[in-house]
């Protein structure tokens, strides 16, 4: 992680562009804590990439100074990964909606999860498609009414916390845009932390989803390390993660392990540093070596 | 011919070693300096079925398994008895006495059962032994010392220790002392002109990967696809000594949207996959012009449609590459010819990609990708020109950086994230100068009208880094064969044949599909008396392309899609029968192959194991 | 203009409530006889943004919604300020008075200022009120009778009781009369020939869901995607209704194969998406042909490339629909006129699907799928002819069922699975007759040939049942205007603006694309005197395609890609400079929407809420 | 499930064609057990459709004799539950490798199960990529050696079994091609489930996974029953999904529960029974009814 040397504060991070998130919109608290973790590690904004989908929650690079990718509607993860691979001196950072992670791209995620890849993986669940006008999401609630749903949803969500465990995920957590301090935390930790990190983050939407609101998640909510979660235990983050409803909705950082080693860090190619630093081609020598293998 | 060549078919089930006692041929060849192609045609399942490969032999540059058969080692009875029909005039059929059995030979030919448990009894007789017998009675008949065999042998062998390699050369003397006792050297044998040239056998596949690291790439994605994953096969093996990341992904969007991924951060990017696998990286194609970003996304054709079958080839997929993703956008299309050819296209392909900031869609098919022959190792350059085209490395002194300025060329240079000073979002959404949308809160149709000037211009610009089309061959023959991508060599040869038969014909052979050059292209034509375009598929894409931008309307189509490739006689024949219609407009030719085991299929078909 | 007509813009940010406002205005309009055609011009954000809905009232049919306004009701500054430069000769500007500020309106044009406070005192002075408001003054001076928006504001607002509608009523009076005392009427006005006949107002995107349930479409799988998701809400409110299952998959990858699956299964099923959906679903369509299943799929095509301007409108999704999926394979391309057409359209494409077994794809587009227009009910036909092709209900005694047939039209008589006797697997890989795989133990290329031809052969008998394209309006025109799909209706009204500019052309649109009429249509080409393509892309896809088929080289291009549909004028605008140029080969002309909002521009690019 | 009066044995699926596996492969006892499973359940052929995808495994439909769809690499589950939702009366089995269920397809094997469509899923886990002739594969141990992963697999395998158990799954079971009486009775039991049953079976690749051999299981797994397990309890199973190593693989049923609605007991559509058997179109004046809507 670079480190500038000029002071960094939230406000470096401000975007040129304000976001255009409908008023009260869970995503404007996520933004918030996300510039304000990243302040706190006096990341450079210019060794920041913000990689993300299609999606409301996906304009945030938009709406953030740093680099960013606005990829396709799914494909975040797999895009981070790529650049990941290539610059390791980057902090790369993934945004993204619920339909657009565990709908279209849950592949990837199960997948650059199982990798651990060193990357920062935020959803911001509102447990519906917010820019398509609301249609049911995977996380959607059974029985939601949505305009794709008009006689309740049909299907089980979704567990993104229990998938994060189950896949390799070094780092899970659960956040509440309506709880920014611990969010900001949360996100803090996240990024720092070596290895693959994701964070969901409850995040309403203020137009589509009427049940899942804040005071409905505000009086649903319970804080794991106010209720002794010990976050180093693989099971009894699984245990937590199963948990759901009235008063028994965890929030905070389920589990977070540093022993295992980053994709990095297992594949020797990468022991040179970043990739984008090093000289292009192969030597004439080289060459000729490849060809007499064949010969 | 006006060369000396012999061409020898190995045909077995998958496991009987034909690809070890072929390469073992392969190796003495190239080390005499002769010419190969080697066509090996296999089916999609592991152990069993039938696999059959030729390999063909030339005092001089040969450009595909030809149309003769000079000699069949048969390795299983099925081999034997589907092949033997084959022989040309004179031919051999080279078979173990004691399992097969072959009759029904063909007057001609000749048929030569090896004593082989005979021959092999001093060295205790073990079934594999079978396969360097009658390589040993191969090389008699082709006219080789069988020095070079011990060589070969020795290579091939060496590793497994001192008795094996002496067991291998004992039987194989067997062999080719047998042989000598009961049939004469072909006719091939005292002509050739035996030297030292040390030539390396390399496939499509190879040459593309070894081309890629030569012009720096440095990232690598995929997901296994027959015939593409002889790329990652190589790049897996070799990820460590050139230093490239090589990541096998979850599936071919994957694959697409990492190697844009790593494209975007500053790394010469590439990725492979066939059809099946291309319609899935498709979305990702027009994201990768959205963000400018360059890639090299390979498609090596199968034949289709969807599974189709797998381990066959086919040209029919130049649709799909054509209309690889929504919308109007810049990007390049380009069909290698040879395999060398795949080589140097690699280095040329990244720098169009840097130049021009768009992806480059390279199509290459299995006939291409995995027939494997002989390249000069000296022909190959692997020091390319790298030219990464227009990068800032530091914040303008003269307002703010425009990741997509408009510019005259449509190239608006770019920085790489983790640039100081240079910060910018790169959208698939439209966007302005800067990079931010205009599709949110206002959609300005004239930014988006000149969004989309400044992208598709770099598509005139790019068009003049592309050589133009050319007539290769005289330029007032008769009839012109057009042709795209690997049929290259293949009509080369049919215009060989058709010179000797007094036939002028030339070639019009297409590598640049997009850009296209429209207005040579149509010069060109224009100045064709007749012109037939060869493809290896049922529609003829590339012929309706052409059409498309020329309004050039051939006289007809020389059609294969029964999965194997055209073999140089077969265009040949195509060409006089036309002559012979009095070449009427709208003809169709379709080149078959025949089927050399008629009234036996239905029980080979499926035969039970 | 032959007949009477007058077009309304509403303006304002999303929420403003443009929407329910045009729509009373609709109904009043559709229940007093009168046509109408209406496009919602939004952008990719869910508050805020700007929305610019224009309707446009014709006494007769109007296909586009023209090139005239001549009433602007401006429900912020913003739509003000924009579009008051916009007003023909004579125009009103409606506004609130308490909030926005009219200056700088261009002369012959006139503000109306409605004191919205004032006029609504006596009912509370709610903020929503103001559109009734203007929408009551609007009422005079087009010239309805006051009842018609009673029984409007009636039907929209009597669930919400009594009193809301008396509040409503009175507000609308207040403006009615307001109006009456300082603006005369339109000249439209005395002209209206009002009658009984009751029009729906109807989407193409509605149209193909009604249709599709007409043609016993019984399971629709979508992924939400802009402009698609209109035909995905009818599905899933009308589900239990209509007995079809709908079913909001994972991804288009997904939808696609469940679309498939459920064919497979002998449902009649289909999906829809727009571009970057259907780029997912290429694979499968392959996947369709080759296990010959019948299935729907729509692409209705917004701006591209990649995600592009999701809510604005193009034609640049040809290239990918025509390469979709690797290989030659058959499968029918149609591209609906009108959303009339949308509805018969679904019909014949189930038909067509099940006739010859294979994907039917539609193409739309955001304009086609989301613009809103007139439609007499009588002329929807809710039951179409349903053909289900050739089925197989019991084993045939006289050997084993084929599922693969050889027959003489390709067709082989399918089996729905569950149905004793006739077994068989689909697969994806090459097959012989009983649909046993031939790319295993021995790809058999005669067989491998014989199931191309006989597949491909199913083109040859589909065209039959696709009409031949035609000309419309006088055969010697000196100019054909060349269309595909939704530009039809914009073109009918640019040769009438021709006509009345006395330049006499005609009209060649094509909507049946694959199987495609080569040889009817080269005959027409070949009569035409200048022929120029229409078309709302960057490169003239379906010009090339076009040229492709028959070689015709157009005169031009007339092209418009900045996202706006094409309006009547600016096709017969480049029609004059194209006579003006001398009829220049390869000429090119670019439609633009101007910018209304010139210099506020960069300002109000994102403004800040 | 329609039962065939005429006598039904295993022999009553043999297909047409003899499978064209390498000798040895663990696909040959699969293929055994299901068509006992199926003579087990009295299927008729004709009321049983088997899907897969594309692979060794996925060959599979063309050598039973049943309706078969042999789709795409990794759409198999997609195109099955198409095919139950038209034709409920279907007995749908989908088979096919774990590259194609968990690797490219892992989307679909996800959303499949939290909508407990009613079919049976059987993966022939052979934790190699087989067709394509060796490459690594979303089950490939960590560290495994593969035609591309010369280095060893830097990645950690997915836990399928964990992935159904938190997705939804209402059967969840783990068979060997080793154990044929076992894996015939855990087909049979699958099958009969009302709901999503997912059997991951251990089918060793002889050709080119030399690590994960038969030896090498047999000596590794135990029997779940045998050690008491509950298959009633989520967390007793979710417990056992994550164990592995030596002589520490589970195998036997996991998990059954009834207590979840299948999909089409969801959603009222399929109430009247069999899309495919239901008339086609509407009434004129129920469309008229649709257009007076919009009026
Ligand atoms: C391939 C593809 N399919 C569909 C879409 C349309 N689309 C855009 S955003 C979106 C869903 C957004 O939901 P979510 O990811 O939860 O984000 P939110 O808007 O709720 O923040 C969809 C379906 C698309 N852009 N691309
Ligand atoms: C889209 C696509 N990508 C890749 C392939 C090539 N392919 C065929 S089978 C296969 C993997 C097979 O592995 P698995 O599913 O584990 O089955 P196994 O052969 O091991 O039984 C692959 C990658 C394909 N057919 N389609
Ligand atoms: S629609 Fe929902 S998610 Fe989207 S911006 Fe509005 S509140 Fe946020
Ligand atoms: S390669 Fe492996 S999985 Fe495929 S048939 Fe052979 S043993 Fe079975
Ligand atoms: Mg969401
Ligand atoms: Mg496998």
């Amino acid at each position: 992680m670079t480190v500038q040397t000029a002071p960094v504060t939230a406000d470096t991070f401000k975007g040129q562009v304000d976001p255009d998130w409908c008023p009260g919109c869970g995503d404007f608290g996520v933004l918030k804590s996300l510039m304000g973790a990243c302040a706190e590690l006096k990341i450079a904004p210019h060794d920041l990439m913000v990689v993300s989908g299609i999606g409301c929650s996906s304009n945030l690079p938009g709406f953030i100074h740093s680099y960013g990718v606005h990829s396709l509607h799914g494909r975040s993860v797999a895009v981070a990964s790529g650049i990941k691979l290539a610059n390791q001196d980057l902090n790369v950072v993934i945004t993204g909606g619920d339909g657009d992670g565990f709908g279209i791209g849950v592949g990837h995620f199960i997948h650059a999860m199982r990798r651990n890849l060193d990357v920062t993986y935020i959803v911001m669940d509102n447990q519906v498609y917010g820019l398509t006008t609301g249609q049911v999401s995977p996380t959607s609630e059974k029985g939601m009414v949505t305009k794709t749903s008009p006689k309740g949803n049909a299907e089980w969500p979704v567990n993104p916390i229990a998938m994060a465990l189950i896949s390799g995920a070094t780092y899970v957590a659960r956040g509440f845009s309506g709880e920014p301090k611990q969010l900001t935390e949360i996100l803090r930790r996240g990024i720092a932390h070596k290895g693959f990190s994701f964070i969901d983050v409850f995040s309403p939407c203020v137009t589509y989803n009427k049940q899942n609101t804040y005071p409905w998640f505000k009086s649903n909510i319970y804080n794991l390390e106010e209720k002794g979660h010990d976050a180093s235990k693989l099971d009894a983050a699984l245990a937590r993660s199963l948990e759901w409803g009235e008063k028994k909705i965890p929030i905070g950082v389920f589990y977070e392990t540093t022993a295992r080693r980053t994709y990095q860090e297992e594949d020797p190619v990468f022991a040179v540093g970043s990739l984008v630093k090093q000289p292009l081609g192969v030597t004439p020598e080289l060459g000729r070596k490849l060809i007499a293998e064949t010969m | 011919m006006a060369f000396t060549e012999y061409t020898v078919g190995f045909g077995g089930a998958a496991g009987d070693g034909q690809a070890s006692t072929g390469d073992a041929l392969a190796l003495i060849c190239a080390r005499l300096g002769l010419h190969q192609f080697i066509y090996n045609s296999y089916q999609s399942v592991i152990r069993g079925g039938h696999v059959w490969l030729r390999l063909r032999i030339g005092q001089e540059k040969v450009h595909s398994h030809g149309d003769r058969l000079d000699a069949v080692v048969a390795l299983n009875q099925d081999a034997l008895d589907r092949h033997k029909g084959e022989l040309s005039e004179g031919g051999v059929l080279l078979f173990n006495a004691d399992k097969l059995e072959a009759d029904g030979v063909p007057a001609g030919r000749k048929a030569l059962a090896f004593p082989v448990k005979k021959l092999t009894a001093d060295f205790g007789s073990k079934p594999i032994m079978q396969n360097t017998v009658l390589l040993g009675g191969l090389l008699h008949i082709i006219g080789f010392p069988f020095e070079e065999l011990e060589k070969a042998l020795q290579k091939q062998f060496g590793r497994k220790g001192e008795a094996v390699v002496r067991e291998n050369i004992g039987v194989a003397r067997g062999g080719y002392d047998y042989a000598k006792g009961v049939v004469e050297r072909s006719g091939a044998a005292s002509k050739w002109r035996l030297g030292e040239g040390k030539f390396a056998m390399l496939t499509g596949n190879e040459c593309m990967a070894m081309g890629a690291v030569a012009a720096g790439c440095k990232f690598y994605s995929a997901y296994p696809m027959t015939p593409a994953s002889g790329i990652l096969h190589w790049f897996a093996s070799h990820a460590s000594t050139c230093g490239v990341a090589v990541k096998q992904a979850e599936d071919e969007i994957a694959v697409a949207n990492m190697a844009i991924g790593a494209g975007h951060a500053g790394l010469r990017s590439m990725c492979a996959t066939s059809g099946g696998g291309f319609a899935l990286m498709t979305e990702a194609i027009g994201e990768a012009s959205m963000f400018e970003t360059p890639v090299v996304i390979v498609n090596v054709m199968r034949a289709g449609p969807s599974t189709g079958v797998p381990t066959k080839t086919e040209q029919a997929d130049l649709n799909q590459v054509l209309g690889a993703s929504q919308g109007d956008f810049p990007r390049a299309i380009i069909a290698p010819w040879t395999p060398k050819d795949c080589f140097h296209t690699m280095a040329e392909s990244f720098n169009l990609a840097e130049r021009y900031q768009m992806p480059v869609l390279l199509i290459s098919d299995l006939q291409l990708g995995e027939h494997r022959s002989t390249i000069d190792p000296a022909e190959l350059n692997w020091r390319p020109k790298i030219d990464r085209g227009e990068v800032v490395r530091k914040a303008p002194s003269d307002g703010p950086y425009l990741r997509y300025k408009l510019t005259p060329t449509g190239v608006s240079p770019r920085a790489y994230p983790g640039t100081p000073g240079t910060l910018y979002v790169s959208g698939t959404d439209e966007h302005d100068e800067q990079g931010i949308l205009i599709s949110d809160v206002f959609t300005h149709p004239p930014t988006r009208k000149a969004m989309m000037d400044k992208r598709m211009r770099k598509m005139e610009y790019a068009l003049k880094e592309c050589p133009a089309p050319k007539i290769e061959g005289p330029a007032d023959a008769e009839i012109t064969l057009i042709g795209w991508g690997s049929t290259w060599g293949v009509i080369q040869e049919a215009i060989r044949i058709l010179a000797e038969r007094k036939i002028r014909a030339n070639q019009l052979q297409f590598k640049y599909i997009l850009p296209f050059h429209r207005k040579e292209a149509t010069a060109i034509l224009l100045r064709c008396k007749k012109t037939l375009v060869v493809e290896n598929n049922w529609t003829g894409q590339f012929a309706t392309f052409l059409r498309g931008q020329t309004s050039h309307t051939p006289g007809g189509l020389v059609l294969k899609y029964d999965g194997e490739p055209f073999e140089p006689m077969q265009i040949a024949d195509a060409v006089e029968a036309y002559r012979k219609a009095k070449c009427p407009a709208d003809w169709r030719y379709e080149a078959e192959t025949p089927d050399p085991y008629e009234k036996s299929f239905v029980g080979n078909h499926y035969w039970n194991k």
